[in-house]
């Protein structure tokens, strides 16, 4: 009886929190003169309307998911890794590149792509962790420098070494992996590809580590009070070390399957222009680092993107104003409405919160 | 409204009705990125849209959000039966390929780049013809040997136009110095404009714009400094004639319009058609199109006549411009 | 008659759980009020309802005559209320005149005048004989002094009400004593003062009433001159206090042996200090706090490295070893700070209680942590140790616990441990009588069973009553050593205060 | 020599200041304990609000003014986001980025009918001020003097920031919040309107930041026109351990850097490596200023 009420009050935040999103949205589109319950369909539809479109969310939230994944091992760990870009990007050219030139069957190719893009994702961010552990410069500032670096490298290698000269080589990226080493997907003529299964493997693999194993234990008491940590015997630089290349490794597969799985092959700019990294770290936040709430609301991020991409396509509604949308949507969920908040709003009759 | 999504049903069924000429033709442009502040993606939809109020289509532009969305949108489109698909760059390539070869019924088009396949047609522009007449003029009317250029950012794509741009200056004035660099972003006017001045510092009189919407702040710097400066895509003169002297011409708008426009009329054919000079789909002010704005002393009709002739080699074939530059 | 203060029928609850249960108190002005009872008898919340940190389920404040309520502690300040928190609420990187000033400070046109600062707080210091350099960072100030700056800071804020949560927990004996003749000058001016305290002798001494909480509920309230700490006692735990256990004589092996060891860190912090804890035996070390009993501590845990020296526990040489490694090699550590080391406040007392076993085979197999068996053991620890985990249990955060229970559990977990070498550091700090006593007895059995105790503590009579030798430090060294035939409550203050003492033969190794 | 002339150090000050006043008002939300990684966002926000002012008004000076309100607004809702509905602040900032970029986006067709810039040629940009006696000093004149006047409000916002925080009572309780919430509560200090007085001032200095960059660098705004810069002031916040001075320093380091890479372009290394110089050397500069960081006892990440 009790575990249903509190069952209920922990629903009533995010079903608040979308309902006041959704509002919130309704109001900018009723202002551009658009219908509102139109756009709003168009949005379901490109997110969820049809098999195909749930598919394409699902192949959108892969790479988010296991960024998000990763990220949440990190930031139990009190690791406040903003690198995932970076990671992200490096692991998957390495990838690349090992799957295009290893001379080895198709097979092989991808598997130790995915292998290599683990390694390298998680070592440059492993990079970042020993910087910390041992010069003591601050992880939150490597790191994001880090992504510039990684972004910048990579590019590199795709305008001269590594550029594809094959056909009008105008764009900046890697000669197209052979067919034999591509992800499959899971349904043919849709998205989704093999590299989901990953990210639910990942997330399964992730929450039993937390839920039940030691290193989880120690994880989560390091992110809790570092100093007890150290001083119940958790070697500190170990654990960050590991929750780093966890989570940079995590990220350097979400960018591998997003090549071996949908673009084929390493595109300049194409995983850092789709925000995954962010997205990502919105992700893990919005579900408070748990493993199973990731699925979810990297789902939920990916579908407010397709269903953005549906409204482009079958609204009037200009697509930055989508992009606004998504944001607002975005902006509430994140919010704690609680029952508490609800009644503290009646009673008080709206009183300002905390205003100068 | 939000009545796009019923009404491939309605259309469909017009269609089967057989009245080939009464149902209006339904024509999506695909664009592979956000139009932003792309002029190039911006020209093509115009161009596609006056087609399709000129010539009775229906045209339905969807902007792609990233990379990954591209092939999405055109799978779309085929499911949403539109009567010819078109899409554009190098980006879509891939996409394309793919999507083109699994539904060989249906008609597609990609701007800006090849696509060899039965049922997509494809429009090419050769920039670097014009870069290299720009070059030439910017060669020719330098009067300290210097000039720059500012470019959006170290990409191959771009290397047609700061090819093209070099080789021509240096026909014209090999002891020239070219001064290059690179924003390392299409949105950054005010770095675009940093660097202008940079270049300006160093005795550059010249200052060839390419940008994207960072020729904004190029151009301010020559109206600060009084160097000159040229444009990109459509006749940029008219900003400010005192100091934006030239502009690089691209009719991607032309490309857009002549696809619908072919399509509805009946005389769309697959295969490749490129445009360059000779075709008059990409120029240079003054030199193979006219501008509303008085030519600037700077340049000089002396200057503009000998890059006519040039002009005039490259289209006749006796002056060959590179394919490609590395 | 109206009270300077009057609590009536204050009650909190806790979801379930009723940590106040109609509490009732009056308290007068120049009056000393002593409150005592045991760990989680509810003495904390009912401050934090005076002080406006908690609201009452029920009950009503009334001060001078009128009731008031507290919607936050600004409010209890503006009324004349001050309180003094265990765990001091201090902003280390400020000064002394800072931290008094802080939210009255002087200022003109908006900006501070931190000279005028300086001015006031020296002349508080004065009017009230509390010495304190005023120009000091917090953070190089002794926990005696940054309890003065608290206490200034109420007084500065214009209390006439004081409210000191156990002041002398943390406190050496010096320390102590000036504090209860500042409570007595306090008292004196016509303050009044709330004090909460485990320690019968200190409410012996000062205060002119007493009020004894049990469970949630007032049990008595007694003058001074009516009582004794007997007679206390009974009443807080509702049972006689029985006598420690015999100790075994026993000749053990040679369990620790620290040699030589010197820490640096700008100062010296330990100077070539050496010494040896054999099975069976319990060396105490005393000392005032900041001569290096802290860093010793860490030294020998693992928790910071030594520049020259060696460590041997166990016969292994442990010197610069990681914790864990340490640990395996045979030593469990009660931390002198048990919020700052000892706990996350944010997780429950079972993930807190798992600290250190996660990995041992008892409960860990195939790769998962057993939490049946383990459960199993906590449950076990609650009940031996009465620990108060309220009506979640387990789960109850461990930030929820009293300050007393919280110290029973750590004391639990590292006992558990069965470990040759205990190192305890204020094992009893904050406990109440009840369960120090059943502390003490737990250290001595561990003794008696052969294992070797390193104990720190600030309380002499603690020292006193369990060690079987007393080294003394003073300025990281060890200043002398006394068997505990020899050890008087005299001779280690002496050797505190760096004086010398005859008959202490220098055998410390 | 070709590197170091001294135009480069003009120019660096330009570029520099909408870091700068973007990585103060980071600095001041750090204070309070909030990581605002929607300065990004915020700095957009005052471009554009800046070109519409001005476009509106003529008056260069209301149109500071209406950048700086607007930012103002959207700190309120990222303060009233973290602070009164306890979202998480990295969230909302990176909320608050999107919505900036797709806001104006739409604003700017909504407003002026134009996708992707918006650049009017009879608009007036910020005056270059020319400083008296040191506009006429050989070395120092071409550096320091000729620049808009938000260049010099820039660093005066700086000191400013400094004797606020070190000198007035209301920074030094803007402090006392960010070191220990637990304590500034308990001793009845109004921690929420600290940290909402401190998210405002944030929002001024965002608005302020946008409006040099859209007004003062040029004149126009453009989609994204921020092009990463409010990052770069996360970075140099964090740098300058969130201290005015420091900030001053650690941007300064940065548009040197920067800087100097354009230099570099025309020498035979490729663009990316060039690129890459600024971060790679703000990254070995860490390894010096870590000494300091410790003293500063704020590592919270570092422990
Ligand atoms: N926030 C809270 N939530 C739930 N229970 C609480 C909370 N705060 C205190 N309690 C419970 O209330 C009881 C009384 O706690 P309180 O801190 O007042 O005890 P105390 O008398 O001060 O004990 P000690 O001597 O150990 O400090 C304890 O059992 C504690 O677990
Ligand atoms: N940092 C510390 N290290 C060791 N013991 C501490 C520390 N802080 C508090 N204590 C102990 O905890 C007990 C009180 O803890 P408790 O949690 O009840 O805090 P408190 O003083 O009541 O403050 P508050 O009213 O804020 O809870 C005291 O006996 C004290 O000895
Ligand atoms: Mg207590
Ligand atoms: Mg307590």
């Amino acid at each position: 009886m009790a575990a249903i009420r509190e069952l209920c009050k922990s629903l009533v935040q995010p079903i608040l929190a979308v309902m006041i999103g959704l509002l919130t949205g309704a109001i900018v589109i009723a202002a551009v003169g658009e219908s509102v319950i139109g756009t709003y369909q168009e949005m379901w539809k490109g997110a969820f309307g049809s098999f195909y479109f749930f598919t394409s969310t699902l192949a959108r939230a892969t790479p988010i998911m296991l960024i998000a994944l990763g990220l949440a091992l990190a930031f139990r760990a009190g690791v406040f890794n903003l690198g995932a870009e970076g990671q992200m990007v490096l692991g998957a050219i390495s990838a690349t590149l090992v799957a295009i030139y290893l001379p080895a069957p198709g097979i092989v190719k991808m598997l130790a792509g995915l292998m290599v893009g683990i390694a390298v994702g998680g070592l440059w961010s492993l990079l970042a962790g020993f910087m910390e552990a041992r010069f003591r410069i601050p992880l939150l500032i490597s790191t994001l420098l880090f992504n510039y670096i990684a972004v910048l490298f990579a590019s590199y290698l795709v305008t001269e070494p590594f550029q594809d000269r094959t056909g009008s080589a105008a764009l900046a990226q890697t000669l197209m992996l052979d067919k034999s080493a591509w992800l499959p997907k899971l349904f043919s003529g849709m998205s989704v590809h093999a590299g989901f299964f990953f990210a639910i493997a990942a997330a399964l693999l992730l929450f039993w580590v937390i839920r039940f194993t030691p290193f989880g234990y120690e994880v989560k008491m390091l992110g809790q009070n570092p100093l007890f940590a150290r001083y119940g015997g958790i070697n500190q630089i170990k654990v960050m070390l590991t929750g780093m290349f966890a989570s940079g490794g995590l990220a350097g597969l979400a960018g591998t399957v997003e090549v071996f799985g949908s673009h084929y092959r390493f595109v300049d700019g194409a995983l850092t222009v789709p925000n995954f990294a962010w997205t990502g770290m919105m992700a893990t936040l919005l579900a408070n680092s748990h493993p199973i709430g990731i699925v979810f609301t990297s789902i939920l991020l990916a579908a407010f993107q397709t269903g953005a991409m549906g409204v482009e396509r079958n609204t009037e509604v200009p697509l930055e104003l989508a992009s606004v949308i998504q944001a607002v949507l975005i902006l509430f969920i994140s919010a704690k409405f609680s029952y508490d908040w609800w009644k503290k709003r009646k009673a008080k009759g709206g009183e300002s919160h905390g205003a100068a | 409204s939000a009545g796009g999504s019923s009404a491939p049903a309605d259309k469909a069924e017009g269609q089967a009705a057989g009245q080939e000429g009464a149902a209006k033709k339904r024509i999506a442009l695909i664009l592979p990125e956000k139009i932003g502040v792309n002029p190039f993606f911006q020209q093509m939809d115009e161009g596609a849209k006056k087609a399709g109020e000129e010539f009775g289509a229906e045209v339905k532009s969807i902007e792609s959000t990233d990379h990954g969305a591209i092939e999405e949108n055109l799978r779309v489109a085929v499911a949403e039966n539109y009567d010819l698909i078109i899409t554009s760059s190098f980006e879509s390539e891939d996409a394309l390929k793919k999507v083109a070869a699994e539904n060989p019924d249906k008609n597609f088009a990609i701007i800006d780049t090849v696509v060899d396949l039965p049922n997509v047609r494809s429009v090419t522009f050769r920039e670097q013809e014009a870069a290299y007449l720009m070059g030439a003029a910017a060669g020719l009317a330098t009067k300290t040997n210097k000039v720059g250029m500012v470019v959006a950012m170290d990409i191959p794509l771009l290397k047609k136009w700061t090819g093209g741009f070099q080789e021509g200056m240096k026909a014209t004035n090999p002891n020239a110095e070219f001064l290059v660099n690179y924003v390392g972003s299409f949105s950054d006017p005010a770095k675009a404009k940093e660097l202008a001045l940079l270049q300006a510092s160093k005795g550059a009189d010249f200052i060839n714009g390419a940008a994207a919407v960072g020729d904004l702040g190029v151009f301010e710097a020559a109206k600060e400094k009084g160097f000159f400066t040229s444009g990109q895509d459509v006749d940029r003169t008219t900003i400010d004639p005192e100091h934006i002297v030239l502009s690089q011409l691209k009719g991607t708008d032309a490309a857009a319009y002549e696809t619908v426009k072919s399509f509805v009329e009946g005389s769309f054919k697959p295969g490749v058609v490129t445009y360059g000079l000779k075709e008059k789909g990409v120029g240079v002010t003054y030199v193979t199109h006219e501008s509303k704005t008085p030519l600037n002393a700077f340049i000089g009709q002396e200057v503009i006549d000998k890059v006519k002739a040039i002009n005039d080699e490259i289209v006749a074939g006796t002056r060959k411009v590179p394919d490609s530059f590395e | 008659m109206t009270h300077r203060l009057e609590m009536k029928q204050m009650t909190k609850k806790y979801g379930e759980f009723t940590a106040n249960d109609q509490v009732s108190l009056t308290l007068e002005a120049g009056e000393v009020h002593a409150i005592v009872g045991e760990n989680g008898a509810g003495k904390t919340t009912l401050m934090r309802m005076l002080y406006g940190m908690e609201q009452p389920t029920a009950g009503e404040i009334l001060l001078n005559g009128k009731p008031v309520s507290f919607r936050g502690p600004n409010d209890a300040i503006r009324n004349g209320i001050g309180m003094v928190h265990q765990h001091f609420m201090l902003f280390g990187e400020f000064s002394v005149a800072e931290n008094i000033v802080i939210g009255y400070e002087p200022k003109q046109a908006g900006f501070f005048r931190r000279k005028e600062a300086v001015e006031k707080v020296s002349a508080l210091s004065e009017q009230y004989r509390i010495p304190i350099n005023p120009q000091a960072r917090v953070s190089t100030c002794s926990v005696g002094e940054q309890q003065r700056v608290e206490i200034l800071k109420v007084l500065y804020q214009g209390a006439d009400i004081i409210v000191l949560d156990e002041p002398t927990a943390v406190l050496t004996p010096l320390e102590v004593k000036d504090l209860l003749q500042t409570i007595r000058n306090l008292a004196a001016s016509g303050k009044s003062v709330i004090l909460i305290t485990h320690k019968l002798q200190e409410v012996m001494e000062v205060s002119d009433r007493i009020t004894v909480l049990r469970g949630g509920r007032v049990t008595g309230t007694v003058s001074r001159h009516e009582t004794n700490v007997d007679d206390l006692a009974r009443l807080m735990v509702g049972r006689e206090l029985e006598e420690l256990s015999q100790r075994i004589p026993l000749e053990g092996k040679r369990l620790l042996h620290v040699d030589q060891v010197t820490v640096r860190e700008k100062q010296t912090l330990l100077d070539n200090v050496s010494f040896a804890v054999h099975h069976g035996e319990i060396v105490g070390i005393a000392g005032v706090s900041g001569n290096g009993q802290s860093e010793l501590l860490q030294v020998i845990s693992g928790l910071r490295p030594v520049q020259a020296g060696k460590i041997h526990l166990a016969g292994a040489d442990v010197t610069n070893k990681s914790v864990e490694s340490i640990r395996q090699a045979g030593l469990a550590h009660i931390p002198e700070d048990r919020y700052m080391w000892g706990t996350a406040k944010q997780e429950s007392v079972e993930e807190n209680a798992l600290m250190g076993y996660q990995r041992k085979p008892d409960y860990y197999r195939r790769g998962v942590i057993l939490r049946d068996a383990f459960r199993q053991v906590v449950r076990g620890w609650v009940d031996r140790f009465a620990i108060k985990t309220g009506s979640r249990q387990l789960q109850e955060l461990a930030g929820n616990l009293s300050g007393g229970n919280l110290q029973k559990l750590i004391v639990a977990r590292e006992l558990g441990q069965e470990t040759p070498l205990l190192v305890a550091a204020e094992p009893t700090r904050g406990v109440d009588i009840g369960a120090m006593e059943y502390i003490h007895q737990a250290l001595i059995e561990k003794r008696n069973s052969g294992d070797g105790i390193l104990l720190v503590s600030s309380e002499l009579s603690e020292i006193l009553a369990l060690s079987d030798r007393i080294l003394v430090m003073y300025k990281g060294r060890i200043a002398g050593e006394l068997a505990r035939s020899e050890a008087t409550e005299e001779k280690i203050s002496v050797l505190m205060a760096g004086g010398n003492v005859h008959g202490s033969d220098q055998r410390a190794v | 020599m070709e590197l170091l002339d001294w135009s480069l150090i003009s120019s660096t000050i330009r570029m520099v200041t909408p870091i700068l006043l973007a990585a103060l008002g980071g600095a001041l939300c750090a204070r309070v304990g909030i990581f605002n990684v929607g300065l990004e966002g915020l700095v957009l926000v005052g471009a554009f609000s800046a070109i519409v002012g001005n476009h509106f008004t003529g008056s260069l000076f209301l149109a500071i003014l209406f950048a700086a309100l607007v930012c103002v607004l959207f700190s309120l809702l990222f303060a009233y986001m973290t602070i009164g509905l306890r979202a998480n602040e990295i969230v909302v900032g990176v909320a608050i980025n999107f919505l900036a970029l797709g806001l104006t986006t739409f604003a700017l067709r909504a407003i002026f009918g134009v996708k992707g810039a918006f650049y009017d040629k009879e608009m007036a940009g910020l005056p270059k001020l020319d400083i008296p006696v040191i506009k006429d000093i050989p070395v120092l004149g071409d550096i320091f003097s000729g620049h808009s006047p938000l260049v010099y409000l820039a660093f005066i916002a700086a000191i400013v920031l400094y004797l606020f925080f070190y000198r007035t009572v209301t920074g030094f309780r803007v402090l006392a919040v960010g070191l220990s919430p637990v304590a500034a509560r308990s001793l009845g200090l109004k921690v929420t309107g600290l940290q909402v007085l401190a998210i405002t001032m944030c929002g001024i200095l965002c608005g302020v930041a946008g409006a040099q960059l859209s007004l003062g660098q040029v004149t126009m705004f453009t989609e994204g026109m921020t092009a990463g810069r409010g990052f770069i002031a996360l970075v140099a916040m964090m740098m300058g351990q969130s201290h005015p001075l420091g900030i001053l320093a650690s941007s300064f380091l940065f548009g040197l850097m920067d800087a100097l890479s354009i230099r570099l372009q025309g020498l035979s290394l490729p663009t990316q490596f060039t690129s890459m110089l600024p971060y790679v050397l703000t990254i070995i500069a860490m390894f010096f200023v870590k000494e300091k960081s410790q003293a500063g006892g704020r590592g919270q990440s570092s422990r």
